[in-house]
């Protein structure tokens, strides 16, 4: 990697730079969020639908004038047709074949179903959809999302909200080398920079987050921050880092230091 | 005519999806609709009837993760 | 933290920006080594001493040239007496006072001799050097450094060279949390970028890194991700991340989305 | 006289570090020095008297971690 | 828990004492493998069908002397329909109902295709078959199972054979926190007594092993320290180990020692 | 290990079969500390001293019908001159020259201060005690006790009383891997039967708990379980068990399975 | 005929599947059977007729984890 | 006099520390005894005058970990 070969990623057929992908709930302030954005470098934001009636539309006008391209999510759904009319609705109103797809299997944990989650798969595609499914590290799962026809996948690192980093590296570790091919954001679970620095270093595409940067102390830095990781972990896993080792090395080699007669 | 709008039970005079809209003092381009699960897109609206009974859904762009 | 007050540390009276400490060793030609220093922002390198005819003084101009501040080190050292008069000769070679003290205690696992530490340390403060010990993650010698003088202590997160990352997150959080107002730089056993941002979040003033950059596929692109990295855990611990909870929660907010029905 | 230079026996002639230095070829200002393991500062060479068996330790910068 | 009250195992309807279920696959030699069995004090072990003419009939025999009861497997299917034929074959041969139904995913992970597993487990349920499961920690699949008809599930740790211990805590823990009254079985990925213990602490109700005791240095003695290990994870399971915490805290009460002034 | 050479520990030539120690303090009453000494097999317990005038006896006469050796502490002492005059406080009353060096060096974390530890033990070894030094896992600090005189060594797994288990695996499997000749038993931090499962496992000789017993809900099954565990990790070592590996392995051999095709 | 069995390429003159496992001298009670991918249980050998080309398994108890 | 005995000021009349531990009516064998932080051996108790402002331990068996 060069400065004349940009860094891309191509995300069914839309280039973008940033790998840094935010939601845009619970921030303390429309502001906050739209300065988030903005620190962070996000090019894609999700968004999601509510009932007419219960709020403003002071956001959706600032979601606009950011130029951020909209991602709108399924959040809620807890079955396929409410996951599959949502799609619809969401790709009307905003004007994008995207959708990231949620059809969630447990109001406590809130993980993917994955059987309701292939199936609205299979649908969406079907109707010409984009579709970013929120899934876990199931490699068997991920076969049949592609089968079904995402080109895209969104893998957890752990239950969304948690902030607790990667739940299984070894899982997320043997997916990323299984499907070398795919392109692969990971979604939910991550809480601190250096959880995304982490998926990033394992060789995922992009990191999407939304409570670690919503919930912090200080949103807009916080953002800011994990702007920096992730690209500090894409190139990391460019520039090919050092395997970690059992025994101690020396840094500084030892033959020719003052006094040094072997041990 | 009692219908569900938005999970709550509403009384309405709209005979049509689009009329309801109307009825709701909504910009038919501000919402997308659903009825009875199944959506219904903008240009099917005037011609979606509306019964007894029916779930209607008129949702806006919200905060997202 | 905002443009009108940037985040400075001071190391013996000394200002800095940058967070991040790079060594020289190591690097596949000067050329990178040099390039690496300006990608990582180090403003601070460490350097060591030789038997005089067993190499050349390109490094050594060329580390002049890069205008970045010279921390040398005692490696190699085992004894206290080696690692005084390895600091005497630093100190009229380099022209600083600066001196990372290094008494090595075992050969195998290059781990600090605490005992030795202690009292080298104690010598060269009284003699005018500003120390900065490589010790463990024990409170103990941390105390113990701090009587003898030192105003900076570099504990380790693993033994050197084997980028395996923080060993025992507990004792590193555990010594931050009783040393507050100590500047502390974790120096040693990184591997990776999201090592260097976990420390730093953790509160940690700085990281010195060697290895993990030299040894880098591509060292350059290494450096400039640690710099990155180091930034990104720094804001983030300014910013004040989540805390890691057991409970899933919903990032978008459940209430007014379509089809919701109370569980 | 035979002393050990930076851990290798060696002959020399100098009767001082500072002779010993010239005769290595080396400029005072790019190397710092030891005598049997105490530190041997640069003003003071000339007046440091080498004797046989002396442990000699000249050094300069080298890469470090 | 007291002696009037043993604490048993209850099985589809049959009732064990021991929590260790063994595979009989890759000892060193049957008579190593029957003593195994003997030693772990295991009364379920794990048969598979091989092809008639590869192999001798030593080892059924010595299966059958032993008296423990055969849970017959499903190992190696790769298809839905592979397994429920083969789950008819063992059923005829080895007159149980139980099969230990495995429906392999990936020749790499050999992880549960667990959609091919559920609908494989809904076929054989239907049949009159009592299936033991082999899947993941995913709680969805898990309710799919138990809908299926399955009254006992058996989870992973980790991939076969990998031995590493429990790869994903968090999951386990919270598998086993919302399907409290499900008989599960942790199989697959234990490499040590401590990894067994862990899981029985956690409240898995039994463990069953392979490739840990029979590639052991001397698997006897490694199927006695499993058998030990389990019992010793169960005692405490049902003894409520402490809260790990922390801060540090005194075993002996610091109150009435000698010299003692508070600090 | 076979029935006719029975697996035996050597302390300071005193020999017992039971690998677990148990402290005394903390138990909800006297009778629930007997049984549960006598359910853990332990065949040495600690005890401490306390100002006359301060509680009963019960306690002490209960520890000498229980047959258990002793093993006097010198909690609580943050000076050397005071561990030094407990020890002796300690030989007199308990006649016994066998004493538990604790030197604390921070109230919070309540670790060890290796400089005090050690020149107490160097004292105390000189003065004819047998010192069991209550240490980290830092090697240095275990070979100057080494040299100190003592000939067992106990170091801790994590701060006393958190009972989250090992605190740092590699400082500990190092510290065994480079003293493997020193009795050393492991002392404090430990909360459940897995974790003292693992220390044995990695080769540590014995283990002292006191907290996770005595607190847990019920102390004498928890006894039980600890003592299991401690053989089970013991036997383990013995038997040599399989490394961790990172690909998965068929435990059912594959060629001969029905319906067997290459894949 | 020509049969697959257990996975290898088979010249057999049984016309059914008790003649095969006879024919192979494998007693009748110590194997299972599938023909085509089915389950053949032991009441239906005799009745279960091989044709050419058909899949035939025939297994034993073997170990397994 | 006025001693601290086990942390606590202290008023007696015991003159040595044998007589301290008669005075206290505490078995000689049941207890350990100290004196300004050196230990008092048994055998040597009632050689060991008390002074004013003496700091005295004396200590029994506790549970401990």
């Amino acid at each position: 990697m060069d400065g004349s070969s940009p860094d891309r990623l191509v995300l069914y057929g839309e280039t973008v730079v940033s790998r840094l992908l935010l939601g845009t709930a619970q921030y303390p302030s429309p502001d906050r969020l739209a300065r988030a954005v903005a620190a962070g470098g996000a090019e894609i934001v999700t968004v999601s639908l509510r009932r007419e009636g219960t709020g403003g539309t002071a956001f959706w006008e600032l979601v606009r004038a950011s130029g951020a391209r909209v991602l709108p999510n399924t959040a809620g759904c807890r079955s396929v047709s409410e996951a599959v009319t949502t799609a619809h609705m969401a790709r009307e109103l905003f004007e994008t074949p995207w959708i990231k797809l949620e059809v969630i299997g447990d109001d406590d944990t809130l993980q993917p179903d994955v059987f309701g989650l292939v199936e609205a798969a299979r649908i969406l595609c079907a109707e010409g959809f984009e579709v970013f499914p929120y899934t876990t590290d199931d490699l068997g799962v991920a076969n049949r999302l592609l089968d079904a026809g995402c080109r895209v996948l969104m893998p957890w690192a752990a239950p969304i909200g948690t902030g607790q980093g990667v739940s299984d590296p070894y899982a997320l570790r043997s997916l990323r080398a299984r499907l070398p091919e795919v392109v692969m954001i990971v979604d939910a679970g991550l809480g601190r920079p250096s959880h995304a620095a982490e998926v990033m270093e394992m060789g995922y595409d992009a990191v999407l987050l939304n409570t670690a940067v919503a919930k912090a102390g200080d949103p807009v830095a916080m953002a800011r921050a994990f702007g920096l990781a992730v690209e500090a972990g894409r190139l990391a896993h460019l520039a090919r880092a050092i395997e970690a080792r059992d025994m101690a090395a020396p840094s500084t080699p030892v033959a020719g230091t003052p006094f040094w007669t072997d041990p | 005519m009692r219908i569900v709008l938005n999970g709550k039970a509403h009384e309405t005079g709209a005979l049509t999806l689009a009329a309801l809209l109307e009825e709701m003092g909504v910009g038919e381009n501000r919402v997308a609709t659903a009825v009875n699960g199944r959506f219904a897109p903008r240009p099917m609206r005037a011609a979606t009837p509306l019964s007894d009974g029916d779930a209607v859904e008129v949702v806006s762009p919200m905060e997202g993760g």
